[in-house]
C-alpha cells in the first residue's frame, strides 16, 4: 500500500476533530494527537527513518498533504518544529543536536514555537535588537520577541538574537526553552480572541551553546538559507487548499447562488493551480506565499458570502477568514515577497 | 450641516464612553427627523444621516440606527404615541424589517417594531444574538399580529436603513484609514516609514479615492438624489475594502484584539449582510434599469 | 428653457455621427459640427457671453455634457483648447490674447494640439528638454514634443519650453503655429492604426512675444495651476461615462447574459459614482482622473466581453477600448496621480 | 523537451520572418504528434505544446496550431490520405470545431476539416476575416456534408484546441513581461529607471506569479494532469492582464502601432474569444464540479 492510500486509510479510522490549538485543552488534545500520528509513522514522513520518518519523497509528502486535509485533520501544533526547525538542524545542525531534538520533536513531546519578529523587527527582520551575550559555556538572552506562534502554550522556542553589531553577521541562531527562568510570555489576543500568538520577554536567559545552531554571527545565513521553508510549501502545502477549495464548493452545493458560482469555481481552479505550480515545478517561494496566501483568503471570502447573514455569527469560516487574514502578512508579508521577486527574480534595479 | 458634524464630533471628543446619553440630551439627536409637533426638531435625515456618519468614524456605540427607523416607520403608520419620548431621549426603539433575520439595536430596545405584509405591529425581541461586531446589539424579532400599528411601506423603509447604514459604512471607512495612513507615518523598517514606500502609498490612494466617491454617493442618496442600492453597495464595498486593507497594511498588530483594525473589519462585515448584501443590491438594480 | 433641455433638442434635431476624428476627413467634418454647436450658442456654455457663451455654471455645465454624450454627439475636435488652453488664457493670458484667440477657438476655425510630452519627459514633465531662446522680439523653438494629441491635424499647440536651466523656474508656456517654418509633424499611429497622436519637431521655430502666457519662467507656475483641467473633470465630465455605461447596458440587453450582470451593474453604478462624487462636492482633479480612467476600461471591458466573439474584429467597443486603455497614461499617468493623492493629500512621506 | 524547446527557440532566433518554414523543413513540427506509421516522429502532443509556447513568444507567424489540430481529428476519423504530407509540412490544414465561429488557420490551408455533430467532414473556406490580431487567419468555414470523412469526438479535440492555445498564451505572456521588465529597466524619469520604483515593481512581480502558475497549468494540462477548461481560464485571463498591464506599463509607447505591446494585446483578445471565453468554461467546470 503507498503513503497515499495508507494515510487515507489511518485518517479515515483515526480523523477527528479538536478544540482550538489556542486553548489549553486543545492544544493538550493537539499534542496527543501528534503521538498517535507519530506512533502510525505518519507525523514525519520526508524525514529519514532513524527519526520516526519514512524517507518520503516532496511528491509523497505533497499527497500525504492532500489526504491530510481532505480528511480534514487537526492543524499540526508543531508546524514551528517541523516545517521551519527540523529543516534547519537537518541542513546546518549538528549531529548531536539533531539525535537530541529531533525525536522529541517528532511525537510533540516538545513543541516548538518561532520567535523571529520584534517590536521593530518585522518585515525588516534584520533589524533585530534582542541579544545573546557570551557566557561562561553559553549565551545570556535578552530582549523582547513579537508575534511568535503557538509560543502560549509551546516548551521551546527558536530565533536570530544580536551577538555583534554587524546588521546581518552580528546575529546568531539559537534555541531557548519558554520555562526557562527569566522567561515571560504573554500572550496576544487575535481578531477571535483567542491568543495564536504571543509576547516572549527575555531578562538574563541562560543557553548552553548546544544550542547554537551554525556558530556564532551565522544566524543571519542559517535563517535565510532555510527561509524559503517558512514562506513555502513546506508551511502551507498544495493540500490545505484543495481541501479548503472542496469544501467550498460543498458548501455551494449545500447553497448554490448563482451569483456565486464564478468566484466558487474560480477559488477552486486557482487551488488547482497552487497545486500544479507546486508539483510540476517546484516553486520559487516567494512566488508561493504570495500565491496561496491570497487564494486562501479568497476562499473564506466566497464562503462568507455564500452563509450570507450567519456569517456574522462565529463559526468555523469565519474562524478560518481571520486566520487566512493572517497569511499575507506573517512569514515574511507579501510586500517583502513582493520586494524579492522584483529584486532577485526580475532583475529590476532598487 | 457642518456644524451640525462639528458639534457632534466635539461632543464625540469630548465625552468618550457617554457619548450616546450626551448626543441624546445635548444635540437631540433622537429628535432630529420628527417633526416638531410631535417633540422632534423638524429637521430630516440628512441630518441623522451627517449624525451617522460621525457615529460610524469610531464605531461609537449609540441607537440612533433603530431609533430613527422605527420613528419614521411611526410616522408611516400614523402612531405618534412614542414620538415626543423618541425625541427627548427618552425611550429607544428598532424596527424590524420583513424578510431581514436579525434586526439592529432591537435587544433592549424600550419599543420595537416589526414591518410585515405592508403593515407596521408591535413586537418583541425573542433572541439577542452575538455578532462577530461586538458594537452592535443584533436581535431576532418577532412581529405580534395581534397588535397592528397601522400601514408601513417596506420598501421605503429598506431604502431609508441602507442609506442610513451606509452613512456609518463612510464614517468607518474614512476613520479607518485615516488611522492607517497615520500609523504607516510612524511604522520605521528598513530605516524608512512604511508610509513612504510607493507600493504602500499607492494602495492608500486607491483607498482615498473610494472613500471620496462612498461620501458623494451616501450623501447623494439621503438627499433623494442617488438610487439606495447604488449607496449600499458603493459603501459596503468601500468600507469592507478599507478594513481589510487596514489589517493588512498594519502587519501583525492590525491581527490583534488590542488594536482597533478588527473592530472596523467587523464592522464592515457586519454591515455588508445588513438590509442585504451588495450582490443582492445589485441584482435589484437590474431588474430595476436592465429588465 | 433651460440650458439642459434646449442643448437635449438642438441635439435631437441636429445631432450626428462623423467618421473618425483623427482621418483627415474626419477632422473636417468635426471643425464643421464645432461651427454649427458656435452658431447654437452651444460650443463653448461657460464661457463669458463675449465670447459666445453663457456663463454657465458648473452643474449648468455638467448637464449639458450629460444631454451631450447622451446624445452620442461627436468628440470635440477642439478639447485642447476648449478645456486646457482656455482655462489658461482665462487665468495667466493678457486681454488682448483673450480677445485674439478664444473666438477663432470657439467656433473652431483654429483648432489646438497640446505639446506637453517629450521622450524623456513623460511623467517627469519638469525634464523637458525642448528650448525657447530669446531672439529679436520674440523666442526661438528647438527640439521635439511626443504623444501630442490631434497634432496631425490641428493648427497650432501650446506648451512647455526649457527658457533657462532651473527644473522648474526655467520653462515658459508658449503658443506657436503648427504650420510655422521649421515645424515637422509626424504621426503616431495607435493600437487601432489611427494618428490621434503625433510627434512635433521643432527646428528654429520663431514665436513673437505675444503668445508667451505669464511671462518667461513662469510656465510651470501657468501650466500646474491649470493642470486639473487636463485630468479632471474639465477634460472627462461625468456625462461621457453616463451614456457609456447606458450604452452598456442597452448591450447587455440585447444580449443578456446573466453572468455579467454583475460588471454591467457594477459600471453603472460607478458612472453614477463618478457623476454624484464629482457634483456633490466638486472634486480633486487626481482623484477625479484614476476614476474616470479606470471606469472607462471596465465599461469597455464589460461591453468586449458581452459581445463575444465579434470583439475580435474592429468595431465601436473596440476602437472605445483602445481610446480607453489610454485614459490611465495621459494627462498624468495614474502613477503621477496616485504619487499626488499619496504626497499631498494624505501628507505621505517621500 | 527542453532541448526541443531550444532548438525551436535557436531556429526563431536565426531565420527571423521565415521561421516557420524553417522549422516545418529543419525540425519536422507539423508531424510531432503524428505516428511513425504515417510519416511522424510519434512524439506527441506535450512536444507541439513545447513548440507552440516557444511560438507564442513573438508572436511569430505559423500553422501548426491548425494543422495539429486537422491532424488529431484526420487520426480520431482514421482517415491517412494527408498525414504524411501534413508531416513533413508539404500540405497545411485547419479544423472547424462545431459551434466555433471562426476557424484558426483556414485561410489559405491546403486542407480544411470540420467537426459537426459527432462526424468529421470535409469543408471549405467560405470567408476570410480581418481580426484585430493581424498575426492570426481567422476564416468562417462550412462543412460539406456530402463528403463525410468519418466520427470525431469533438469535445475531445475541443480540449486539445484549448491546451494547444494555452501554450501560446502562456509564451506570449512570458515574453510580454519579459519585455515590460526590460522597458522598466531602462526608460529614466525623475533621475531613476522606472523598473526601481516599488509600485511597479510589484506589479510586475504579481504578474511574474501569475505567468508562471499558468505555465505550470498548461503543461500539466497537456501532460493530462490538469482540465482543459482549467488551463484556458488560466492562461487566457494571465495574457490579458500581462498585455493590458504590459500597456499600461509602457506609458505612451505602448499604445502605439510601432511597439509591439498592441500585438500581445490583441493576441490576448483573440485568443480570449476561441474555443470559449474564461465565463464560458467556467460554467463548463461548474457543471462537472458542482453539479
Amino acid at each position: 500500500m503507498n503513503l497515499r492510500a495508507e494515510a487515507r486509510e489511518w485518517l479515515r479510522v483515526n480523523g477527528t476533530r479538536l478544540p482550538s490549538v489556542d486553548t489549553p485543552e486543545g492544544f493538550a488534545a493537539h499534542r496527543e494527537w501528534e503521538q498517535r500520528l507519530f506512533e502510525a509513522r505518519l507525523s514525519v514522513v520526508t524525514w529519514p527513518s532513524e527519526y520516526g520518518g519514512r524517507d518520503a519523497s516532496l511528491q509523497d509528502w505533497l499527497e500525504f498533504e492532500e489526504e491530510y486535509w481532505a480528511a480534514d485533520a487537526p492543524v499540526r501544533v508543531n508546524q514551528n518544529g517541523l516545517f521551519l526547525l527540523a529543516p534547519t538542524l537537518f541542513a546546518h545542525g549538528t549531529q548531536a543536536q539533531r539525535d537530541r531534538i529531533l525525536p522529541r520533536m517528532a511525537n510533540a513531546e516538545v513543541v516548538w514555537a518561532q520567535a523571529w519578529s520584534e517590536p521593530s523587527a518585522g518585515s525588516d527582520l534584520a533589524a533585530i535588537r534582542s541579544t545573546a551575550t557570551r557566557a561562561d559555556g553559553g549565551w545570556v538572552l535578552n530582549g523582547q520577541k513579537t508575534w511568535s506562534s503557538r509560543a502560549a502554550l509551546a516548551d521551546r522556542a527558536f530565533g536570530l538574537f544580536r551577538s555583534g553589531p554587524d546588521r546581518h553577521r552580528g546575529l546568531t541562531y539559537l534555541m531557548f526553552d519558554l520555562h526557562a527562568p527569566g522567561v515571560t510570555v504573554r500572550p496576544i489576543r487575535q481578531l477571535n480572541g483567542e491568543a495564536g500568538f504571543a509576547e516572549i520577554f527575555l531578562d538574563d536567559v541562560f543557553v548552553p551553546d548546544e544550542d547554537v545552531i551554525g556558530g556564532e554571527g551565522e544566524g543571519w545565513r542559517v535563517a535565510m538559507s532555510t527561509a524559503g521553508h517558512e514562506r513555502g510549501v513546506s508551511l502551507r502545502s498544495p493540500g490545505r487548499f484543495l481541501a479548503a477549495a472542496d469544501r467550498l464548493v460543498r458548501l455551494w452545493k449545500e447553497r448554490p447562488d448563482p451569483a456565486l458560482r464564478d468566484r466558487v469555481v474560480d477559488a477552486w481552479i486557482d487551488a488547482q493551480a497552487y497545486r500544479l505550480h507546486t508539483t510540476s515545478q517546484g516553486v520559487e517561494a516567494s512566488l508561493g506565499k504570495v500565491f496561496w496566501s491570497e487564494l486562501d483568503v479568497r476562499i473564506h471570502e466566497a464562503a462568507l458570502e455564500l452563509l450570507g447573514p450567519s456569517a456574522q455569527m462565529r463559526g468555523r469560516w469565519s474562524d478560518g477568514h481571520i486566520f487566512a487574514l493572517a497569511g499575507p502578512i506573517y512569514a515574511g508579508t507579501n510586500e517583502i515577497q513582493r520586494n524579492l521577486i522584483a529584486e532577485r527574480i526580475l532583475g529590476l534595479p532598487r | 450641516m457642518n456644524e451640525l458634524r462639528d458639534t457632534v464630533r466635539a461632543v464625540l471628543r469630548r465625552h468618550p464612553g457617554q457619548a450616546w446619553e450626551k448626543l441624546c440630551a445635548e444635540v437631540g439627536v433622537t429628535g432630529l427627523a420628527i417633526p416638531e409637533e410631535h417633540g422632534g426638531a423638524g429637521a430630516g435625515l440628512p441630518e441623522v444621516h451627517a449624525v451617522l456618519e460621525e457615529l460610524g468614524r469610531d464605531l461609537t456605540p449609540h441607537r440612533l440606527h433603530g431609533t430613527t427607523l422605527a420613528s419614521q416607520a411611526l410616522l408611516q403608520a400614523g402612531d405618534t404615541r412614542w414620538l415626543k419620548r423618541i425625541a427627548d431621549g427618552s425611550v429607544t426603539a428598532a424596527l424590524a424589517l420583513d424578510g431581514e433575520p436579525y434586526t439592529l439595536d432591537a435587544p433592549g430596545a424600550d419599543v420595537v417594531v416589526a414591518s410585515h405584509n405592508g403593515r407596521l405591529y408591535e413586537a418583541t425581541v425573542t433572541r439577542s444574538c452575538t455578532a462577530l461586531d461586538e458594537s452592535r446589539a443584533l436581535g431576532v424579532v418577532e412581529p405580534d399580529l395581534t397588535r397592528p400599528i397601522g400601514s408601513a411601506n417596506a420598501g421605503r423603509l429598506r431604502e431609508i436603513a441602507c442609506v442610513l447604514l451606509s452613512a456609518e459604512q463612510v464614517g468607518a471607512a474614512a476613520r479607518a484609514l485615516e488611522i492607517t495612513v497615520e500609523y504607516t507615518k510612524t511604522r520605521v523598517q528598513f530605516g524608512r516609514p512604511i508610509g513612504a514606500f510607493q507600493a504602500l502609498q499607492h494602495r492608500m490612494a486607491d483607498l482615498h479615492v473610494a472613500v471620496e466617491a462612498a461620501r458623494a454617493v451616501s450623501r447623494a442618496a439621503v438627499a433623494g438624489q442617488a438610487h439606495p442600492s447604488v449607496a449600499k453597495v458603493v459603501c459596503s464595498e468601500t468600507l469592507m475594502r478599507v478594513a481589510g486593507e487596514m489589517i493588512q497594511l498594519h502587519g501583525g498588530i492590525g491581527i490583534t484584539w488590542e488594536h482597533s483594525a478588527h473592530r472596523y473589519f467587523k464592522r464592515a462585515h457586519g454591515s455588508w449582510h445588513l438590509y442585504g448584501t451588495p450582490d443582492a443590491h445589485v441584482k435589484r438594480l437590474a431588474a430595476a434599469r436592465l429588465d
